[in-house]
C-alpha cells in the first residue's frame, strides 16, 4: 500500500479526502482486520489511479485495534488526530459499538464493512452504515432458505457463544427455524477459549441424529469441524453463513472435506463476475492471498463512500462533521453494485442497514457453485 | 502454683517418637534450661508449647489455662512468646518495625483508624514508638532502629528476636539457642541481658542451649531430654553432675 | 456409548495437556519459574514442521526432528538472553520476562507467518481404531499421544532419578548455591532443563496440531495455560502428577462440556481445580513441603 | 535515636507526598493542555484508561508487593466491579436519577461488590501459597469471565428476568430491555468516566494504600509476607490480615472496573479485557514499577499503556517492539548486574550518599 | 608453595565493602583457624574463595592456579569442599540423597560407597535417619549432614563455616576430633569458628579478622596465650 501507516506525522493536505480504517491486524483476530485493511487499500488505489473522487485523491490510513474496544477508541482518536473525515470500520462488532459511541458524539461518518450487530447502528445517531448483513437478517435468511428448499428436518447448531456475530445469528436462526417448522435437535456452543476441539459438540449432534449442521461461525473453526466430523465418520450436510467464506483459502486445508458445504454469502471469490475477478486478481498479486468477504465488504465500503461523496458533492475541505451530515443524506440515495451486491445491488435505509440479497452457494469440486 | 505445667507430653512423626512423656513445671520468675543431645526433641517441645505442632498426647497449662489444641496466635495471646533456632526476623523491615509488629496486640486500633489517620492513630503510634524504643534500648539496639533487620550482624539479629518476643508482653519467654553463633564475650553479654529481662520485666524464661557456660551461668533449674524422654530434672548443679547426663550429653 | 466416546475425547485432549504439562512441570520443578512462554515455544515448533513439510516438502520424521532441535535451541537461547541475567532476582521478575518472551514469540510468528490460520496436516500415520461396530473411534493421534506421554514420563523419571544430570537438577531445584558447592554447574543444568522442556514442547506441539489441525500465532497460548493448570492440578513439579493432572483435566473438560454446559466447560475445569487444591493444597501428587520451625 | 526514628517516618511521608504531588501536577498539566487545545485526541482518549490501569495496579501492588501473594485474577475483580456498576447505571438510567449521584453510587456499588467477591474468594484461596495461589486466582478470574458470558439479565414491566441459557429464555414482555445479553455484554452504559474522576479515585486509592501500609495493619500484613511463622508467633492473625489486604486490593480493582465500564458504550467480558491476559498485564505494571512502590506502579502503568500507542507508526511491528522493550526494561530494572551498574552511576550516589556504606560495619 | 593463597582480597555487597583487602595462606596439610567477631567477614571470605561471591579486587590462588574468576562448580571439582554457614542442606531430599550429591564430582562407585560408610561411621545418627528428608532433621543433625556431605567429595581442602554451631557439648568434642581425623588423613582444613578456644587448640596457625581486615595472625598456640585474644575471643 502507499504508506497507509507510515504517514504518522503527515501534515494535512486540504486537497484530499481523508479516510481512516480500523480493525485488528495483530492478535488472535488479525485475519479480519488485515482483510479489511487490504480490501479498502485496493479500492483506494483504484480510485486514486482513476483520478480520485471528484478529481481529488484519497488519503487512507488504517489502525490496529487488536479487537479490543478500548484500543479501538485509541485507534479512532489517532485517526482523528491525523485528520480523518470518514471512517471505514471498525472491523469487529464489540469495538465497533464502542467507537460508534464516539463517532456519534463527534458526528463522524462511519461505514463498517463487517460489524454486523444491530447494536452498532443503534449506537449511532444515523451516522453509521453497514455494508454487511445484520446478524438477524442472516439468521432469518438461513432458516428460510433451509426450510424453503427442504434441505433437512433435523438440525444441529454449533456456534460461538462468546462471539457477538455468531450468537446474534444463532438467536434469530433458532427463532425463525422454529416458526418454519424445522426441528432443532441439538445446539452446542463453544467459546473463544476453546475453539480447537469440537468433538463433543459433534458427538452431541450425531447422537441427536441431526442431518444438517448449521454453522454460523467463521471459517477457521469450520475447517476444524469439517475435519473432526470426517474423522468421526459423521457426514451431515453443513450450512454456513458469510463467515464461512474463506474456507477454501485456509492454507493446507484439504478442500475435499468441504465438498457439499452450503453457505449464504454475498461474496464468492470465484464468481464469474468481472469486477470480482479483477479484485481477486489484484488482491492475490498484492497480498499473496485469496480475499474473503471481509476484504470484499471493505472494498465496497470505500466505493460506497465514493458514491456518497459524489452524490452529496461533499468537498475535501469540509470538517468531519459537515462531511457526515452531507454523506448521511446521500447514503440512502445511492445504489451500487459492488462486489457483494448480488442480483439487486446495494442500497441503504436511513437507519444504516444495507439491503442486498444473499447468495446461496454450494462447494463443488473445490469451488463455489450457485445453488 | 507453677506458671507452666506440662504433663505427659508426646508427639510422633511417622514412626519416630520425637518426644515422649515429657513433664516440666516452671515457677513464675524462673530461669529454666532445657538441654539435651542433638535431635533429642527440645525444639519439638517448643513447637508443641507454641502450637506449631499438635501434641499427640499430654497437657500443657499456662497459669492454669489449658493450651493444647490452641493455635499459635491464641497461645501467644495467652502469654507465650518465643525465638527460633533459625532466626526468623521480618527481614525487609526496620529494626524498629520488627518490634512494633511484636507490639501488635498491645496497642490496638482498627484498620480504618489507620487509613483515616484519626487522632487515636497518632496517639497509639506515638506510644508504640516509645515502647519499642524502650525495648530496643534494653538490647542496645536503639541506635540501629532505622536499619533493615537483615543488615544486622548475626548476634544482634538474635537480640532483636528476643526484643520482638518481649514486645508481645508474654508471661513466659522461650529462647531456642539464643547464644548460637555468638563468641564467648557476646554470650556473657547475652547472659546479663537475659537476667535483666527476667528481673525488670517480671519474666519467666525457658531456654534451650548447648553452651554450658550460659546454662550453668544463668539457669536455676534444668531438664535434660534424651531421645525424647526426660533423662534428668532438677537444680542446675545437680543435673550437670549427674553421671547419666555427663555420659549422654556433656562428655568428659 | 456416547459416554465412552466422550471419555475417549477427554483422554485424547487430556493427553495433549499432559504432554505440554510435562514440559511445564519439568522447567518449574527445576528452575522454579513459571515459563509462560512454553506455550509459544510449542507454537514455533508447529510452524517449523508446517513450513518444512509444506514449503520444503521434507518428510514428517525429518521435520519433527528439525522442530525438536529448533525448539531445543530456542529454549536455550531464550534462557540465556532473558532468564539467566535474572537468576538472582525475584521470581516474579522472571515471570514477567517470560511473559515478554511470550508476546515476542507470538508477534514474531505473526509477522513471519501471517495472521491467517493454517490447516495442519497430521503427522501421525497410525490408523485409528474403530470399536463397537464403528461407533467408537480412537484416533491414531490419541494413541500416539498417550503412548508418547507415558514414554516421556517414564524417561524423565528415570533420567532424574538415575542420571548424574538428573541429580544435579534435583540439587539445583532445592538450592542453587548449595548445588554449586557440590560441584554442579548450575547454569548448564538450568540450560539443560530448558533444552529438555523445549524439546518436549516441540513434540507436544506436533501432537497438538495433529489432533486439532489448526495453526496460528496464538495456537500455543490457551493450551499453555491449560497445561499449566494441569501441572498444578497434578502437583506442580511432580512428573507423574503432570500426566495425571493433564488427563483428568481433559476428561473433566470434555465431560463438563458434554453434560453440563459447553460454554462453561472452562469454568467447570477451573472450579474442579480449585476444589482439588482446597482439599489438597499442593495438587494431587505434589509433595506437601513442611517447613521445619 | 529518636532522630533515627523520625527520619524513617519522614522518608515514608516524603515518598507519599511526592506521589500525591506527582499525580496532582500531572493533572494540572493535562488540564492546561486540554483547555489550550495542545493535547491530541489520542492522548485525551487515553487519559481515562491510564487512570484505570493505574488504579488497578495500585490495588494489585497492595496484594503482590505488601501481602506478598501473587494474584493472577485481578482482571476478574475489575470485571465484577465493571458489570455490577454497569447494571446499576443501566437500570437507573430510565428512572431519571441525578446523573452525578448515580455515578457516585455506581462507583460505590462496583467497589463494594468487588470487595465482597475478593472476600469470598479470599477465604478459601488464601490458605494456599505461592504459585498455587496464583493459579487459583487465575482460575477464579476465568470463572468470573466465563459465567458473565452466559448471564442474561432483562428488565420489563414485571421486573427482572434472569437466565443462564439464552436471551430468549428471559421470557420478557415486549417492552422488555435486555441489560446483560450474554456474551454481547452490556451496551449503552453512560460514558461518565472522566479524567477528573479517574484522578480522584487514584488519589483515594493512594490515600487508602499509603495510610494502610504505614499503620499497624500494614505492618501486620508485611510481617506475614516476610515471615509467616514468625508473624504467627507474635500473635498476628494471618487469615484476618491476608483477607483484609486481599479484599481492599480487590475493591480498588473493582473501582478501576467501574471506570472501565463507564468509559465506553459497550462492555463485554472478553479474554482481552477481563481475561488472565489483563491480570498479567497489570502484574507487569506492578513488577516493572517495583513491588511495594505505588508511584512505580502508576508510572509503569502509564508508560506501558502508552507505549503501543506511541509505537503505532511501526504498524504490525509495534507489538514485537513492545515485547522487546518490555524484556529489556525488565532486565534493566531487575538484573543484579544492571542494578549494580545503575547504583554505580546513579547521580544520587555521586553526591553524598557515600556515608551510608560505612554505617553498616 | 601454599596450597591456598589469598592476596589483597576485597569484597563488596552492593556498595558495602565487607572485606577490605586481606591476605593469608593455607599450606598443604595445615589446619588454619579464622576467627573474629560477628560480622567480621569470615563467612564472606569463605564464600568468595569457593566462588559463591565475586571478589572486587585481589586474587585467590589454589595450588598455584588463579581461581578468582573460576566458576564455583569448577573450584569444587578441583578438590575444594565447603561446609556453608546455615548448613544449606537440600531440605526436600533425603539424608542419603544429600550425601550422594556430596559425591557429585566423583565417579568411582566403589570409592563413593566407601566414603559413605565412613561418613555413616562418624555420624551414626545420619545412618539411622538416612531416609528422612533433611529439612525435618534437628538443627544439630543438619549440621552433621552438612559436614558429612562435604566430606563425601573427598576434598583435598575443606572450608568449614562454624561446624560446631548448634551441636551438643559432647558432639562438639566429637566434631573437633573428626576435623583432626580429616586433617590427619591428609586433607587441608580452613576453619571458621566462634568457639575460638577449641579451634585454636587443634589449629596449626590462625588469622584474626576484624571488620574486614586481618588484625592478627600467627601460630595458634601462641595466639591462645595472647592477652588481647584471650579477652576478645576466648571469654577469659
Ligand atoms: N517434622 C518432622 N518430621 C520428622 N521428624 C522430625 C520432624 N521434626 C523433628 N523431627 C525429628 O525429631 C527429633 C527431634 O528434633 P528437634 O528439632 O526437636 O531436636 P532438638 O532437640 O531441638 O535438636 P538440636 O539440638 O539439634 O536442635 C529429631 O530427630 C528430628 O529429626
Ligand atoms: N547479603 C548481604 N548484604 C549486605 N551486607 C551483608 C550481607 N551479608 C553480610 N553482610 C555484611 O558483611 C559483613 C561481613 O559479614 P559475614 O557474614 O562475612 O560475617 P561473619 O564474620 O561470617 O559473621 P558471623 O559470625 O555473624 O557469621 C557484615 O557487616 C554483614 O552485615
Ligand atoms: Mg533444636
Ligand atoms: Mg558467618
Amino acid at each position: 500500500g502507499c504508506g497507509s501507516n507510515s504517514s504518522s506525522s503527515s501534515k494535512k493536505d486540504a486537497d484530499k479526502y481523508y479516510i481512516g480504517g480500523i480493525g485488528p491486524t495483530t492478535g488472535a483476530t488479525a485475519i479480519y482486520g488485515t482483510a479489511v485493511k487490504n480490501g479498502a487499500q485496493i479500492a483506494v488505489d483504484e480510485i486514486n489511479a482513476a483520478g480520485g473522487i471528484n478529481g481529488k485523491q484519497i488519503e487512507y490510513r488504517f489502525e490496529d485495534d487488536q479487537n479490543d474496544a478500548e484500543k479501538s477508541v485509541n485507534a479512532y482518536n489517532t485517526l482523528k488526530d491525523w485528520g480523518m473525515q470518514m471512517l471505514v470500520g471498525t472491523t469487529t462488532t464489540a469495538p465497533c459499538i464502542a467507537v460508534a459511541g464516539k463517532t456519534a458524539s463527534d458526528n463522524m461518518f462511519q461505514i463498517t464493512p463487517s460489524a454486523s450487530a444491530p447494536d452498532v447502528l443503534s449506537s449511532g445517531n444515523g451516522n453509521i452504515f453497514q455494508v454487511c448483513f445484520t446478524d438477524p437478517n442472516q439468521g432469518i435468511a438461513s432458516a428460510q432458505y433451509i426450510a424453503e428448499n427442504k434441505l433437512a428436518k433435523k438440525i444441529g447448531i454449533i456456534y460461538d457463544s462468546s462471539d457477538v456475530y455468531s450468537s446474534g445469528i444463532e438467536e434469530k436462526f433458532e427463532a425463525e427455524a422454529k416458526d418454519k417448522g424445522l426441528q432443532i435437535v441439538s445446539k452446542a456452543a463453544f467459546t473463544a477459549d476453546s475453539k480447537t476441539d469440537f468433538g463433543t459438540q459433534l458427538q452431541k449432534a450425531k447422537d441427536a441424529g441431526a442431518d444438517l449442521l448449521f454453522l454460523p461461525i467463521y471459517y477457521q473453526e469450520a475447517s476444524i469441524i469439517l475435519k473432526q466430523a470426517d474423522t468421526m465418520g459423521y457426514k451431515p450436510k453443513f450450512f454456513g453463513v458469510d463467515g464461512m467464506d474463506g474456507i477454501l483459502t485456509v492454507e493446507n486445508f484439504d478442500t475435499k472435506l468441504a465438498e457439499g458445504v452450503m453457505l449464504l454469502t454475498p461474496f464468492a471469490a470465484d464468481a464469474k463476475d468481472k469486477a470480482v475477478q479483477n479484485f481477486v486478481k489484484t488482491y492475490k498479486e498484492k497480498y499473496k492471498d485469496t480475499p474473503n468477504q471481509f476484504a470484499a465488504d471493505s472494498y465496497d465500503a470505500v466505493y460506497a463512500l465514493k458514491a456518497a461523496i459524489e452524490e452529496s458533492k461533499a468537498t475535501t475541505d469540509m470538517s468531519a462533521s459537515d462531511m457526515c451530515d452531507a454523506l448521511k443524506g446521500a447514503m440512502t440515495k445511492i445504489k451500487m453494485q459492488g462486489l457483494t451486491g448480488g442480483k439487486d445491488g446495494l442500497t441503504w435505509n436511513e437507519s444504516g442497514e444495507v439491503t442486498k440479497s444473499p447468495k446461496a452457494v454450494i462447494i463443488k469440486n473445490g469451488a463455489y457453485k450457485a445453488m | 502454683m507453677a506458671l507452666l505445667e506440662v504433663k505427659n507430653l508426646g508427639i510422633s512423626f511417622g514412626g519416630l517418637r520425637a518426644v515422649d512423656r515429657f513433664e516440666v513445671e516452671i515457677k513464675k520468675g524462673q530461669l529454666y534450661g532445657l538441654i539435651g543431645p542433638n535431635g533429642a526433641g527440645k525444639t519439638t517441645v517448643f513447637n508443641m508449647l507454641t502450637g506449631v505442632y499438635k501434641p499427640t498426647d499430654g497437657i500443657i497449662k499456662l497459669d492454669g489455662e489449658d493450651l493444647v489444641g490452641k493455635k499459635t496466635i491464641e497461645i501467644n495471646k495467652a502469654g507465650i512468646a518465643r525465638t527460633f533456632q533459625n532466626i526468623r526476623l521480618f527481614s525487609q523491615q526496620s529494626v524498629l518495625d520488627n518490634v512494633k509488629i511484636g507490639l501488635h496486640n498491645q496497642y490496638k486500633y482498627s484498620a480504618l483508624t489507620g487509613i483515616l489517620r484519626l487522632p487515636k492513630y497518632h496517639k497509639m503510634e506515638k506510644e508504640m514508638n516509645e515502647k519499642a524504643m524502650e525495648l530496643l534500648k534494653v538490647f542496645e539496639l536503639d541506635g540501629k532502629a532505622d536499619f533493615l533487620a537483615s543488615n544486622l550482624p548475626y548476634g544482634e539479629q538474635r537480640k532483636l528476636e528476643i526484643a520482638r518476643a518481649l514486645a508481645t508482653n508474654p508471661k513466659l519467654l522461650l529462647l531456642d539457642e539464643p547464644a548460637a553463633g555468638m563468641n564467648p564475650n557476646e554470650t556473657i553479654e547475652l547472659m546479663d541481658t537475659i537476667r535483666f529481662v527476667r528481673d525488670n520485666f517480671d519474666m519467666t524464661v525457658l531456654l534451650i542451649e548447648h553452651d554450658m557456660k550460659l546454662v550453668s551461668g544463668i539457669c536455676e533449674e534444668l531438664t535434660v531430654l534424651n531421645f525424647g524422654q526426660v533423662l534428668a530434672q532438677g537444680k542446675t548443679k545437680d543435673v550437670l553432675n549427674d553421671p547419666e547426663v555427663i555420659k549422654a550429653y556433656l562428655g568428659e | 456409548m456416547s459416554f465412552i466416546s466422550y471419555l475417549i475425547n477427554g483422554i485424547s485432549l487430556g493427553s495433549i495437556y499432559a504432554i505440554i504439562a510435562l514440559g511445564y512441570t519439568m522447567v518449574y520443578g527445576i528452575a522454579k519459574m513459571l515459563n509462560f512462554a512454553h506455550g509459544d515455544v510449542i507454537m514455533i515448533g508447529c510452524y517449523i514442521v508446517f513450513v518444512l513439510m509444506g514449503s520444503f516438502h521434507l518428510n514428517s520424521t525429518v521435520s519433527i526432528i528439525a522442530a525438536i532441535i529448533g525448539c531445543t535451541l530456542l529454549g536455550v537461547v531464550i534462557e540465556k538472553i532473558a532468564y539467566k541475567p535474572l537468576r538472582k532476582a525475584s521470581p516474579l521478575a522472571v515471570l514477567i520476562t517470560a511473559i515478554g518472551v511470550s508476546y515476542f514469540l507470538q508477534n514474531l510468528a505473526l509477522i513471519l507467518f501471517g495472521a491467517d490460520t493454517k490447516s495442519f496436516t497430521s503427522v501421525v500415520h497410525i490408523p485409528s481404531i474403530k470399536l463397537a461396530g464403528g461407533n467408537l473411534t480412537i484416533s491414531g493421534v490419541t494413541i500416539a499421544t498417550v503412548i508418547s506421554c507415558i514414554v516421556i514420563m517414564a524417561a524423565l523419571m528415570i533420567f532424574i532419578k538415575k542420571s548424574k544430570s538428573g541429580q544435579a537438577m534435583l540439587a539445583v531445584s532445592e538450592d542453587k548455591d548449595a548445588a554449586q558447592l557440590m560441584g554442579v554447574n548450575v547454569n548448564k543444568t538450568i540450560s539443560l532443563t530448558f533444552a529438555i522442556g523445549s524439546g518436549l514442547a516441540a513434540i507436544a506441539g506436533v501432537l497438538l496440531c495433529s489432533a486439532y489441525p489448526t495453526l496460528s500465532p496464538y495456537t500455543g497460548a490457551m493450551p499453555g495455560i491449560k497445561a499449566f493448570t494441569a501441572a498444578v492440578f497434578g502437583g506442580i513439579g511432580s512428573i507423574p502428577g503432570a500426566l495425571i493432572g493433564g488427563i483428568l483435566l481433559g476428561v473433566i473438560e470434555i465431560l463438563g462440556r458434554a453434560y453440563i454446559s459447553s460454554q462453561l466447560s472452562d469454568a467447570i475445569v477451573f472450579a474442579v481445580l480449585i476444589i482439588v487444591l482446597l482439599v489438597k493444597p499442593t495438587g494431587l501428587l505434589g509433595k506437601q513441603v513442611q517447613e521445619k520451625v | 535515636m529518636k532522630k533515627a526514628n523520625l527520619k524513617s517516618m519522614n522518608k515514608q511521608t516524603k515518598s507519599m507526598l511526592i506521589t500525591y504531588a506527582m499525580v496532582i501536577a500531572v493533572f494540572i498539566i493535562v488540564e492546561v493542555m486540554v483547555s489550550t487545545g495542545m493535547m491530541s485526541s489520542l492522548m485525551q482518549g487515553l487519559l481515562v484508561p491510564l487512570c484505570i490501569y493505574s488504579i488497578v495496579a495500585i490495588g494489585l501492588n497492595l496484594c503482590v508487593g505488601y501481602l506478598g501473594e501473587l494474584s493472577l485474577g485481578h482482571a476478574g475483580f475489575m470485571c465484577v466491579g465493571a458489570f455490577s456498576s454497569a447494571v446499576f447505571s443501566k437500570c437507573m438510567m430510565a428512572t431519571g436519577m441525578n446523573e452525578t449521584l448515580r455515578f457516585i453510587l455506581a462507583i460505590l456499588i462496583g467497589t463494594v461488590v468487588a470487595a465482597i467477591f475478593g472476600w469470598l474468594i479470599g477465604i478459601p484461596v488464601l490458605r494456599l501459597r505461592g504459585d498455587y495461589l496464583a493459579i487459583v486466582t487465575l482460575a477464579f478470574g476465568e470463572i468470573i469471565k466465563n459465567v458473565i458470558n452466559v448471564m442474561y439479565l432483562g428488565k420489563d414491566s414485571k421486573g427482572f428476568h434472569f437466565s443462564i441459557k439464552d436471551s430468549a429464555s428471559l421470557n420478557m414482555e415486549t417492552d422488555g430491555q435486555k441489560i446483560i445479553d450474554g456474551a454481547k455484554g452490556i451496551v449503552g452504559t453512560p460514558n461518565q468516566s472522566t479524567f477528573v474522576v479517574g484522578i480522584i479515585i487514584i488519589l483515594i486509592s493512594l490515600f487508602v494504600c499509603f495510610n494502610l501500609v504505614n499503620s499497624r495493619t500494614g505492618r501486620a500484613i508485611m510481617a506475614i509476607r516476610d515471615n509467616r511463622i514468625a508473624a504467627e508467633s507474635v500473635g498476628i492473625n494471618i487469615t484476618k490480615y491476608k483477607l483484609m489486604a486481599f479484599t481492599i486490593s480487590a475493591a480498588i480493582a473493582g473501582a478501576g472496573g467501574v471506570l472501565y465500564a463507564h468509559n465506553l458504550s459497550t462492555l463485554t467480558a472478553l479474554p482481552a479485557n477481563f481475561g488472565y491476559n489483563m491480570s498479567i498485564m497489570i502484574l507487569v505494571f506492578v513488577v516493572l514499577g517495583g513491588m511495594g512502590s505505588f508511584r512505580g506502579s502508576i508510572i509503569a502503568a502509564v508508560l506501558l499503556t502508552m507505549l503501543p500507542e506511541v509505537l503505532r507508526g511501526l504498524a504490525d511491528y509495534r507489538m514485537l517492539i513492545y515485547a522487546i522493550v518490555l524484556i529489556i526494561m525488565m532486565l534493566f530494572n531487575w538484573a543484579p548486574k544492571a542494578i549494580e551498574w545503575r547504583e554505580k552511576y546513579s547521580i544520587k550516589r555521586m553526591f553524598g550518599k557515600k556515608a551510608k556504606a560505612e554505617e553498616v560495619q | 608453595m601454599a596450597m591456598l593463597e589469598v592476596k589483597d582480597l576485597e569484597v563488596y555487597y552492593g556498595m558495602i565493602q565487607a572485606i577490605k583487602g586481606i591476605s593469608f595462606e593455607v599450606n598443604q596439610g595445615e589446619v588454619i583457624a579464622l576467627i573474629g567477631a560477628n560480622g567480621a567477614g569470615k563467612t564472606t571470605t569463605l564464600q568468595t574463595i569457593t566462588g559463591m561471591l565475586q571478589a572486587k579486587k585481589g586474587h585467590i590462588l589454589f595450588e598455584g592456579q588463579d581461581i578468582t574468576k573460576v566458576p564455583g562448580h569448577k573450584i569444587v571439582t578441583m578438590g575444594m569442599a565447603h561446609v556453608p554457614e546455615g548448613r544449606r542442606v537440600f531440605a526436600n531430599l533425603s539424608v542419603y540423597e544429600n550425601l550422594k550429591l556430596g559425591a557429585y564430582t566423583r565417579k568411582d562407585k566403589n570409592e563413593i560407597a566407601q566414603s559413605l560408610e565412613m561418613v555413616y561411621e562418624s555420624f551414626p545418627r545420619l545412618k539411622e535417619r538416612r531416609n528422612q528428608s533433611a529439612g525435618t532433621l534437628s538443627g544439630g543433625e543438619q549440621q552433621m549432614l552438612a559436614m558429612g556431605r562435604a566430606l563425601m567429595s573427598k576434598p583435598r581442602i575443606i572450608l568449614m563455616d562454624e561446624p560446631s554451631m548448634g551441636l551438643s557439648p559432647i558432639f562438639v568434642d566429637e566434631i573437633f576430633k573428626i576435623i583432626q581425623q580429616v586433617s590427619a588423613a591428609g586433607t587441608t582444613v580452613l576453619l571458621v569458628e566462634q568457639n575460638a578456644k577449641k579451634a585454636l587448640a587443634i589449629a596449626d596457625r590462625a588469622y584474626v579478622l576484624e571488620t574486614g581486615k586481618i588484625a592478627l595472625s600467627g601460630d595458634a598456640k601462641e595466639l591462645m596465650n595472647n592477652e588481647s585474644i584471650k579477652k576478645a575471643y576466648l571469654g577469659e
